[in-house]
């Protein structure tokens, strides 16, 4: 995976505005056009609470190598207008070396973004707008942003045309309106130094024309669920999650599969259960409220021994909480949710493109160990847009135990094997009747309320997942094989913090970091391996109690005491937070 | 089945596995376990093709007790279980059986929404008007005065209509018969499993230990002596005067059953190289 | 409201709270919350008397736009909140709003036994045919071909009857208005709240931004032309020709309301001594 | 609370027989009996599959002082019949010392109960109930039992007399049966040595004559609730909690409250969220399966800080599980199971009598707190039987905290107080109107989705529970000050775990034992003081994962490396293997 070796091969760019004034669609462009032109980055977003055509912002991070995550700092804010900017102005930080840039008639610039202590600008986003057929202020902006970061002017019409196109502005007009926006950038950039630093590198990035892909993360997901093999999901809507399955939904049609919007939460994942159990590998997606309504059943899945894979895109909490925004809160649920001993799989990607690989995983650990597995992306992966290379295609070679003839009367579900997972028949297989049960069974399936059975059970569902192969996969490791500073991490947390050990190398620290992908089963023999040698221990990840610190006491023999980097969502880490408290160690 | 002649046809105790029932002697649901038994005989279903898909309680337990494939899930989730098996497996026969606790109480929203969704399946809902396995609490379709422990004098909630709401709700096929009535409801289930779509089948099955007096249905309950209805008004207006207690097919309807827009591929890789192109920039 | 004079009058705008609903311009939600406004002022109920009650959606954001007590609970889960606090404080006026969604999907189960549980609630649910809040995915009241990101070429499923479901289900009030139509409305809404016992309103809301379509119910609707009636069966009738866009009070039955055996003690200390002796040896 | 000092002053009895042949009855009376005349015990049950009239055990242990644990095996085993008796035989260990009474036609003692080594005698409980009217062979293996456990004969045929008198049972006839039984006991003691040691004491045990109650620990816990001012609960049956609410219904009629039976849990937890927002103190009850249901409404109650208690009777998992059998492993999902950061409490009863103080204080932490309160107990101490002394009643002056005139628009429901409590005014209060949310919100109530309104309220919701001042209550703590072992369990294990120290204590070993009451929040530096100076530590719990030992691990600074000693159900953790690991530690 390409990262970072500097913060100045980035640069970052917000484009906020109220309701209608197309904050986001200049985003989309923006990043768009960077990709065509061969950079690569990222675009999330951030919205007020209004349903439709409320205040939004645009946060896009352009670079000339693979990134997955936000920056320190933004580097310019366009502000269309700026009403309630002040919903989500937090998620927006600026620095005195950043460029505030407002549409003329927006008014006065809020407190809070002048206390920054950026460059303030304005511009005549609106006034320009009017002279040009078909121009909007946004799109002007977008011309002026593409200057600033130095994106080719040709990149940007193009892109921009192919989008409006449909909406019958000609190409003609779209480019006269992003010149106009163009040269406002240029005039700029040659009166304030401050400007003319944003420009990110006069020619195209290192990957231009190669074959690239624009994915959010949720799609990349629904990839990796294709490629490894589902073909029944069910779903009850919910945000963040609904997009995930809403890429499925009409793909289902070009390679078979079945897709059911269910009453509830409890009716989509028994609802997989069934098809799963009918030999189908099957998936439920949903966020925290719905999750936490699938918990009994997820036990079924376990006790049963019926492969699922539970798709989680994790929202502020608790409750209802905060639907729209990221945090990685429902670490302890999908770890510890479950009553009674339920051993089960836990994966988490690690990036917006990670997420196809890590959802393929699951449904290969699902049906290969007959268990549950659960993906833990979150808002920002699922809804975060990334430019990425073209990934590999891989074949994990997912394949379910199933009886070679089964012998009606002899057959048994349950049987305790070597490795823990027995065959299992699936409907219309003759012999292989049974009834898959979530009462304690004996080996057969029958249910027993005795003791043995109840143990050689519990030992068979806990070893089969125990005694599993995983190999490299159950983490990414990185950086100095002698360093004696280690960082542990999960999800999308991973990409600040790999943008810090990165700078930390590059000057000069020695620092290891393990981003863990596979969260349960738990392998402390692995983990303590990677740490080897390390005398001082970071922990970092978005929570307000530090599950993920909690979970690692809990499991693993660390080699030092953990100090534990967090915070809530909907505030992302950010590099600098890493760098400042490795900088504080030496 | 494997390995049989030609001229071998299938009996009722070919359905019925060697788990003993843990039902208490007299109890209703072993009437209910011989009809099915004797229902899948008569369709010369092979066992290995069908899935008999259940919640928890005692009428749950059924499915251990036949030799077909099974699934004893949880209480309450038997209805969407069976709806994502059937809509994964449209080749194979899918019973649903278990309590009135079960599916009309914390499985109300599934039995409206499987009526709606009109999937083909059979439920068969063994009715005995209390939560047998955790001992004698009132359900759905308790009377509002019977006295229980936990509902000291009486829910006093009037009972809840079964054949009514599934009619409202759009199930296509809603019929009752008695456990102690095996040809009776041996035809009802025959049926149901023939109808396309989802049928329902109120299966009146008392039970000895904490309802004893439900030993009576076998005096009470009655034929209605019509055949089924089409006419949605004529069946509503024939549940609304009805005494709870009539049995037979009160109303077939003909929506065509639920198919879902693609049949899902088992086993098969598919080149998804059509559907990456996407997102080429 | 303490302080006022004798002859104070409360006016709907008493009942507006200073918070902004995230409604988008010209959603119908905005006519139901006027209704609702317009009966508390005619019925003259103190606000800190009142409660609305809700779930999770545009619909369900109601309470806070009131200047009464409120609880915006879970999606799916406001008719039990609302029915253990009207048993806990039955001197209060329990008011419950929320989505098709919110009502008949997630929450159907809990719709089912309000209706026969019978406590005194109005439930009002502003149906607009979808989820609004989550972008558009089709509710169990959406037509079966209404194609959808989520749903392609529609759920295939026909739509959900609510006021018959009511009706099987034991509720004893049940009416449809409209959004746009305030007098309509705001008279089911004080009929339903004087009414003892659970009163059910289906108010027709349109969604604007995912089903424009619905701007058009405003020449749709008409007003059934009849008063209610108190007769199941002729309410079945009705209900059976209804084609979903008339407006009235169709049923009113006289179910007496559910009155818990004991009604619960606030703030009281209870000498428990009888008790514990039944425990000595 | 009183406890052993030795295994002599107790005797386990274990009668078991098949359906209709009422050894439960002779168990429960036995223990009454052996109140009646001043001993303590315990009694639990053990039955196979069959809803009704299947094989079934009583297990009772008679004591000369308190007891809320089962021993290391069955001194006496009187059996009615053999019949299944396989099905729980090992949940009733003998050993060579052992005795079993089988009635003479119930044929051969089942291979795995001779294997014990127990002496193996016959009686003629069938033949003589022949010759005595109105006699069945319960009652008359019932003299016998009292016979060989040295209970007077009086106190056995009056307490026999009380029961059977609704029956038409003359005293006479009941006399002349049960001193049937007596003699048989009398000569088989005389006979044989192991049986004539079996007699716990000739005088009553300490506390005759003094007021004693018969109470299970579901009647304990519904005691607790009443007394903490519980006067809604809402349920949806199921076992082993149902009896719990059984047990509150017709009490309710006497104090005023309202119970509601819910159409599922979810309705349930909701109907008692509401009522408590309504200003009535509201629980509800459930085990396993019907926790899972209701996570997401105990979130709702944490984040709109509504008092809320779960009582949860914790059976084998996972799944549907083993519904009527003992297991200590919903402590993760009471701990860990809400999605997001949802503070809250949990807290487990320490023996059945100690379920009354739980309950009570459950109550009043949640009232106090506003937030949900979990009680963890279980099957065995929800459904065990015992004699314990009358206990004190304990007055917490539980208030909730509430508005003194409240002034409409100004009045915040979520403000930010020093102790993390906010006011919470009740419907009906003029000026105090607010909207409760589980969206997270400002301290108004609105909704917000701002970091740092998100922020405050998480740190309100943690800090309230954490600034809390919980007493002495949070653990039991005994044992010598100057011990380098220490001992750390919870709930209903602690019984043999105590009784394991006080041998172990008796032997010159110093240890410490510390039984958490309080599971969450956390209590770090307390367990740190009270384990002070331990050098050795052992974590007992009965689960097969060690739910408790990761937890330990992750929360707290633990003095030593622990060591786990565990296993799960439905097999009771016994005092000799607490005291075996002990051992080899010396
Ligand atoms: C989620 C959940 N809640 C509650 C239970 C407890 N429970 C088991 S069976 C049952 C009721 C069974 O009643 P019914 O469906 O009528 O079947 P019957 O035993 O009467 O045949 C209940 C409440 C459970 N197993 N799971
Ligand atoms: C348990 C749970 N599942 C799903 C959601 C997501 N969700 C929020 S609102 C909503 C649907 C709202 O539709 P409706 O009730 O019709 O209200 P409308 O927005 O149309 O007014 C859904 C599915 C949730 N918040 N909680
Ligand atoms: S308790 Fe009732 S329903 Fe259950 S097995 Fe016994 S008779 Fe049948
Ligand atoms: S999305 Fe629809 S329902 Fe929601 S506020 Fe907008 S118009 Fe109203
Ligand atoms: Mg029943
Ligand atoms: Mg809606």
């Amino acid at each position: 995976m390409t990262q970072f070796t500097s913060a100045a091969d980035t640069v970052s760019v917000a484009i906020t505005g109220s309701g209608g004034a197309g904050a986001i669609t200049a985003g989309s462009l923006l990043l768009e056009a960077a990709g065509r032109a061969g950079w690569y980055g990222l675009m999330t977003r951030t919205v007020g609470p209004q349903i439709r055509g409320g205040e939004a912002a645009a946060l896009v991070r352009l670079a000339r190598r693979g990134v997955s995550g936000l920056g320190d700092r933004f580097d310019v804010l366009i502000a269309l207008d700026w009403r309630n900017v002040e919903r989500f102005v937090a998620e927006i930080p600026l620095g005195p070396q950043s460029v505030v840039l407002a549409c003329e008639d927006a008014g006065d610039i809020p407190e809070k973004i002048a206390a920054s202590g950026a460059l303030s600008l304005t511009a005549p986003f609106t006034k320009l707008a009017e002279d040009i057929r078909g121009a909007r202020p946004n799109i002007i902006a977008l011309g002026t942003a593409a200057a600033l970061v130095g994106l080719p002017e040709q990149a940007m019409v193009e892109t921009v045309a192919a989008t409006l196109a449909d909406k019958g502005v000609s190409l003609e007009d779209t480019g006269q309106a992003i010149r106009a926006g163009y040269d406002i950038g240029l005039q700029l950039a040659a009166g304030h130094g401050a400007v003319a630093a944003l420009r990110l590198a006069e020619e195209a990035g290192t990957g231009a024309g190669s074959d690239r892909w624009l994915i959010t993360g949720n799609q990349a997901a629904g990839l990796g669920a294709l490629r490894g093999g589902i073909r029944f999901a069910a779903m009850y809507p919910i945000t963040p999650a609904t997009d995930m399955l809403e890429w499925i939904a009409p793909r289902f049609g070009a390679v078979g599969g079945v897709l059911c919007q269910a009453e509830d939460e409890i009716a989509a994942i028994n609802m997989a259960i069934g098809a799963s159990y009918g030999g189908v590998p099957a998936l439920t997606a949903t966020s925290g409220p719905g999750l936490a309504l699938k918990l009994e059943s997820i036990g079924l899945s376990v006790a049963a021994e019926v492969p699922l894979v539970i798709f989680n895109v994790m929202r502020g909490g608790p409750s209802t909480g905060i639907p729209t925004k990221s945090e990685q809160t429902d670490l302890n649920v999908a770890l510890y949710g479950l009553h009674g001993e339920a051993p089960h799989v836990v994966v988490a990607p690690l990036s917006v493109e990670d997420c196809i690989f890590t959802t393929q995983w699951a449904v290969h650990l699902a049906e290969s160990l007959q268990t549950a597995a659960f993906v833990l992306s979150d808002q920002f992966l699922g809804q975060a847009k990334a430019v990425i290379d073209r990934p590999a295609e891989t074949d994990l070679g997912t394949v379910r135990l199933k009886p070679t003839d089964p012998q009606a009367g002899a057959y048994k579900r349950y049987a305790l094997t070597n490795s823990g997972v027995s065959p299992m028949a699936i409907p219309g297989m003759p012999g292989g009747q049974y009834t898959a049960d979530g009462l304690e069974h004996n080996e057969r399936g029958t249910p027993s309320s005795q003791a043995d059975d109840h143990h050689s059970q519990l030992d068979k569902r806990n070893n089969k997942l125990e005694g599993f192969e995983y190999g490299d996969a159950w983490a990414e490791i990185e950086g100095d094989a002698d360093a004696e500073i280690g960082l542990v991490t999960w999800g999308s947390t991973t990409a600040p913090v790999r943008e810090a050990v990165a700078r930390a190398r590059a000057q000069g620290f020695k620092v290891r970091l393990v981003a863990l992908r596979l969260l349960a089963p738990t392998r402390p023999a692995l983990l303590a391996e990677a740490l080897k040698g390390v005398k001082r221990l970071l922990v970092v990840e978005q929570s307000h109690s530090g599950q993920f610190l909690g979970y690692l006491k809990a499991h693993y023999d660390l080699p030092a005491p953990p100090q534990s980097l967090r915070h809530p969502g909907p505030l992302a880490i950010r590099p600098a937070e890493v760098c400042d408290v490795l900088r504080s160690w030496s | 089945m494997d390995g049989l002649t030609p001229d071998f046809k299938f009996e009722p105790k070919h359905y019925k596995s060697d788990v003993n029932p843990i039902w208490c002697p007299g109890c209703g649901h072993y009437g209910v376990q011989a009809a099915i038994n004797r229902a899948f005989a008569e369709l010369q279903l092979d066992p290995a093709k069908v899935v008999v898909v259940s919640g928890i309680g005692c009428s749950s337990r059924i499915p251990a007790y036949t030799t077909c494939y099974g699934f004893h899930g949880l209480h309450g989730r038997a209805l969407p279980l069976a709806i994502g098996l059937k809509l994964a497996r449209p080749d194979l026969t899918v019973l649903v059986a278990g309590g009135d606790g079960d599916g009309f109480s914390i499985g109300g929203n599934h039995f409206l929404h499987a009526c709606r969704r009109n999937v083909d399946l059979t439920y068969v809902v063994m009715d005995n008007e209390v939560y047998g396995m955790t001992k004698g609490q009132p359900s759905p379709t308790t009377g509002p005065d019977w006295d229980s422990e936990l509902q000291p004098g009486g829910t006093g909630i009037s009972a809840f209509r079964p054949l009514g709401v599934a009619l409202q709700s759009g199930a296509n096929f809603i019929a009752r018969g008695f456990s102690g009535d095996l040809n009776g409801l041996t035809k009802l289930i025959v049926q149901g499993i023939k109808h396309p779509g989802f049928s329902f089948i109120h299966a009146l099955s008392p039970c000895i230990t904490f309802r004893p007096e439900e030993r009576e249905w076998k005096n009470l309950t009655h034929s209605a002596g019509t055949g089924p209805t089409s006419e949605f008004n004529e069946a509503s207006r024939r549940l609304a005067e009805d005494d709870g207690l009539t049995t037979g097919l009160v109303y077939v309807g003909d929506r065509r059953p639920y198919a879902p827009p693609v049949a899902p591929l088992v086993d098969t890789r598919t080149d998804l190289s059509q559907i990456v192109a996407e997102f080429r920039i």
